[in-house]
């Protein structure tokens, strides 16, 4: 327990997690502080490509110990799988009509890439281990969460989406964040070491500052939101307890699903961890567009703020530090 | 200078929809378009900003439209399609444009 | 396609002063706008442009804002509490609309 | 409140020719015109898009002119110029502007 | 004398300086160099958060001396009287009417973050100490000289503004830029050493090359503005003799208010030329801003190039390293 | 022989290579992968800077051999006379009219920067030495080839172009990237290894990265490109068999005579091999906006798919190992 508080304490006072508090308070201040919109998007893609390549020199330096089928296997059955828990988790504390409901599910049954690389950012700054291959895992858990809520709309509402299921399907797997990703682990994993060596100025040395600047944007962003959200009625309903009960009980019993499922894949520490920050954090990049596209009647302002405004922070300051106490001690790492 | 009769149709429409409509606008065999960026707006669903933005949810982009005024309707039928379910607004102007011959 | 008659109000003025605009929107109960992003122009203070700017001062914006005829004048007399003492210039054009519920 | 007659003239035009358009502009003693960004289109020539462009050639720019009814048609044969050998399309809408001085 | 002369040529004859140079030329010669505004904006935000950190860790490390209090209050004390220094200089010296004056003194009294940095800069090139606190003096000095001149306008010309004084205020003070130095300054001195070391290699590492990037856009902004002052009679003012003059005067009777001040708060050497060059450099992003919402009469034209095409460059190649020989002599560093 | 094919397989999968294929892949694909254009225009600056500031400084150190004046005036007279050559392949290869085989042939005249860059890379990579100063030779190739081929049009087409030939000349030769590039050339070249020193960390680590993300997005512009050739008839012309004929044999022809003239200069075996990536690439950056300009009837989408889609991604895989290969053996490196 002391070990966890000194974690968080630590984590909290990383550059990091002061930069994101630092763009949340100045949006709630309603200071003119803002990125470009191109500017955000660069960093993202830097991040991306970075993060993905490092997973894949990492595999290619570890070999894949036979595990990256499996985990691939694991974490798209859990993408599938938790926006059914969410789902009725939704309906049993929320009054939310079944189409957001079904729409905050998806988002929570993907990931948010972000939280993902902060905590491999501060897996590294504390020297742990975690299999390369995650990275391929988190790409592969971006879009089934997309599938299960369209499909549980269907079953729910009836066949009301005129829109071509291929076409969308094809759409989501080919979304810009998952090709980076996906491509840029294979790039590493073709080059290797070597690959690593002639970049490794621009992917690694300055990473974590980017991370920062991309931090205080994302806290920005949240901010606005939520600031938003208590001004009009559009996302309001977010600001309700049972809303914002949900937005943290459900990345809780997701990294719980998350824990068992890394423990049963045998995973590191690290990897479990990791796993379990995929399965509790919420996607607020892939899912948000898809959604527009594919439930358009659903309302955009609740998913975003409760996965952007609560969760995220929650994980970024409180459940990094605790899902990797968990695991520690499961794994005894 | 000669001038001819014309319509100048806007639509602000998502911007997630802009591939799903362009191809539908040239399904309908619309000669041309110009898409300009959207920084910003207010409506029903309340304020929203590009700034900062990474997801493409959440933004808008206005399709300019220039067309005879006798192909009006089906455009505005195949728009329709689009715009129906989604976030958008449609408006139709009377122009008057050079080089009819292009339109 | 049945189409309502409106109003298609556009107002370029100062970035800075888009705040303060938006507001006094919102206030006057206008229903909706979209902001479109300008990157330069001329008037009788000269030429400008975005290129390479990072100050807010020295750019403008164009906002684009559809309303049923019976609340132009309302809505131009709040516009011209903000342009009239600052840059800017705000026409108006007849134009229909799909889905005249919405304005 | 005051309105007075005015034409909203819009031209797109390639990004390229910003700066003999401007030149002319002025030279017609158009006394101000905005330009706005934009980020794709289709036409004749085909699909274009601004994403992860470095070359300014292929693209376009809109360019807004509000001017008295007498200035168009010098206007027009001043565009004309312009636009005559290169991609693009002209527009000229009826409108009302606020501080009619300022045209 | 011949120190300040190597001095003044080694400033003359780097990078960053040539950078700017190659910029205001290109623009002369009407070249169509340009950078995008959005990668401008991202340049700046860098520039402010990696300067506010490090300003911040450098006050973790050596502590506050006790002095960030007596020099923040002296910096907003100048920074408010500056203006009127600058009103009358310009009374005197320019045509210009009473408005216009006013806007170009709450550009003379507030300060150039750029110029700031670049000093930053020289002064670590040649190891010499400065208060990390300075920073923080920099971001105090933004606003005070905005009131002051609001105040002389409303003194001279009536309460003719219809514009909220309250919500003018707190937009000045919550300005994108102040909130971003002072909330990377807090994160630094919150994080301190260790926190650096996580970053070091974005904000310290690359901090010359952006700054020089970013010089090279100032040189072409600046560029431009001079071209289009030629030309047209908007800002054909400024190229008057009398405003010529003060664009170079000013920063000196600045700086020499600087030099004293610095003195009797006890100031390194180091400490002393950074505030003379805040003393004697002006506003370009948020005064002008400021001032478009409170005196929407005042010609932007004439501001901005004076401030940005006369003593910008007079202050790069000139100003620096005048004010470090100076500080030099008077503290006898 | 076998030298080349271990060069090739090991180019093929340097990051860079990859990151081009991954751009070209997605785009083929369908993705929606994108860079906004503020921040491909921002790699592009940064690459133009580095790229001639690093030029200049290693002219600094070495001394320029007496070579410049001669190099340049060869690169001059290179790209002027090559447009001719392109010009009359292409009416023996393809059946395109007199206006777009003359856009084309300036293209093939002016030169790419992108893949000298990349050439440079693989060049320092393996420590190989080549001038400085043929990066002040680039810059000189980009424009002449514009002059040609506006030469060949009017003899043949009668003076048709009411363009004022004097504002075009300023035009060209006032080019952002030209500017840029020379510019940094003549700041590297002043402050030498000391102003290196002060901005290597921004200029030189990352530059490898960056360049693998720059080419990621020429990837996605040159698949988007392909993928509209292949839709629309707009550029369909590109893909007949003669056409695409053509964008090989012109890189070789160029090469070839790259490589005579390189060795006739005395160029260090780098030096060739660099003159024989300038001969045989085609530019998409300057020339385009030029041919728009001057030649506003030429069909943009040929030059284009052919410079970008074929040229650009044969001599990044194929062409400068090959080039290389030659150039070791013509000069005995
Ligand atoms: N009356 C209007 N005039 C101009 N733009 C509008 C209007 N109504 C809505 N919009 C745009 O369409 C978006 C979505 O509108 P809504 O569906 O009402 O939330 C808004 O954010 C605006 O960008
Ligand atoms: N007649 C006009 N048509 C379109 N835009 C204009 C016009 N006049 C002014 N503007 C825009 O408003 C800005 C300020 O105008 P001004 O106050 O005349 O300097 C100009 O830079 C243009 O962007
Ligand atoms: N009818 C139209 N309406 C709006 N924009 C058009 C139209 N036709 C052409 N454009 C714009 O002008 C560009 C060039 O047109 P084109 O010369 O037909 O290829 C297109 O890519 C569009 O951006
Ligand atoms: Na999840
Ligand atoms: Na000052
Ligand atoms: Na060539």
């Amino acid at each position: 327990m002391d070990a966890i508080l000194t974690l968080a304490a630590q984590n909290l006072l990383s550059p990091m997690i002061l930069s994101f508090a630092l763009g949340m308070a100045a949006a709630l201040a309603r200071s003119d502080l803002s990125f470009p919109e191109a500017v955000a998007k660069g960093m993202s893609l830097y991040l991306l490509f970075a993060i993905g390549f490092k997973g894949g020199v990492s595999v290619s330096d570890h070999g894949l110990d036979g595990g990256l089928l499996a985990a691939l296997t694991v974490g798209v059955a859990l993408s599938a799988a938790l926006p059914f828990l969410a789902f009725g988790l939704l309906r049993a504390l929320t009054p939310l009509p079944i189409t957001d409901a079904a729409s905050v599910a998806a988002h929570y049954g993907s990931i948010s890439i972000v939280t993902f690389v902060t905590a491999s950012t501060v897996l590294d700054a504390q020297g742990i281990f975690h299999e390369g291959y995650m990275v391929a895992v988190a790409a592969a858990m971006e879009a089934p969460a997309i599938l299960s809520a369209l499909w549980l709309i269907s079953r729910l509402n009836g066949p009301g989406a005129r829109e071509d299921r291929g076409a969308l399907l094809r759409e989501i797997l080919l979304n810009g964040s998952i090709v980076l990703l996906v491509g840029a682990f294979l790039i590493g994993w073709v080059t290797g070491e070597e690959g690593q060596r002639e970049i490794d100025a621009f992917i690694t040395a300055p990473f974590k500052g980017v991370l920062c600047l991309f931090l205080l944007d994302m806290g920005l962003v949240a901010g606005r939101g939520l600031r938003a959200a208590r001004q009009k009625g559009a996302g309001g309903d977010v600001l309700a307890p049972g809303v914002l009960a949900f937005g943290v009980l459900m990345p809780l019993l997701g990294a719980a699903a998350g824990a068992a499922a890394g423990w049963a894949l045998g995973l590191s520490a690290g990897g479990v961890a990791l796993l379990m920050v995929l399965c509790a954090s919420a996607s607020y990049i892939a899912v948000p567009a898809a959604m527009r596209v594919a439930l358009p009647q659903a309302n955009p302002a609740i998913s975003l703020t409760l996965a952007l405004g609560i969760t995220f922070p929650f994980n970024l300051v409180l459940g990094i530090p605790l899902y990797l106490a968990v695991a520690n001690v499961l794994i005894g790492g | 200078m000669q001038m001819h009769d014309a319509k100048r149709v806007e639509i602000m429409i998502e911007a997630v929809m802009e591939r799903r409509l362009t191809e539908l606008l040239e399904a309908a065999e619309v000669t041309g378009y110009t898409i300009l960026p959207v920084s910003g707006g207010s409506g029903r669903s309340g304020l929203w900003s590009r700034e900062g933005q990474v997801s493409r949810a959440g933004g808008m982009i206005a399709v300019v439209c220039l067309i005879r005024p006798e192909r009006l309707e089906k455009l505005l039928e195949t728009v329709f399609e689009v715009v129906d379910r989604h976030i958008g607004v449609v408006s139709v102007s009377d122009t008057k444009v050079l080089r009819a011959e292009r339109f």
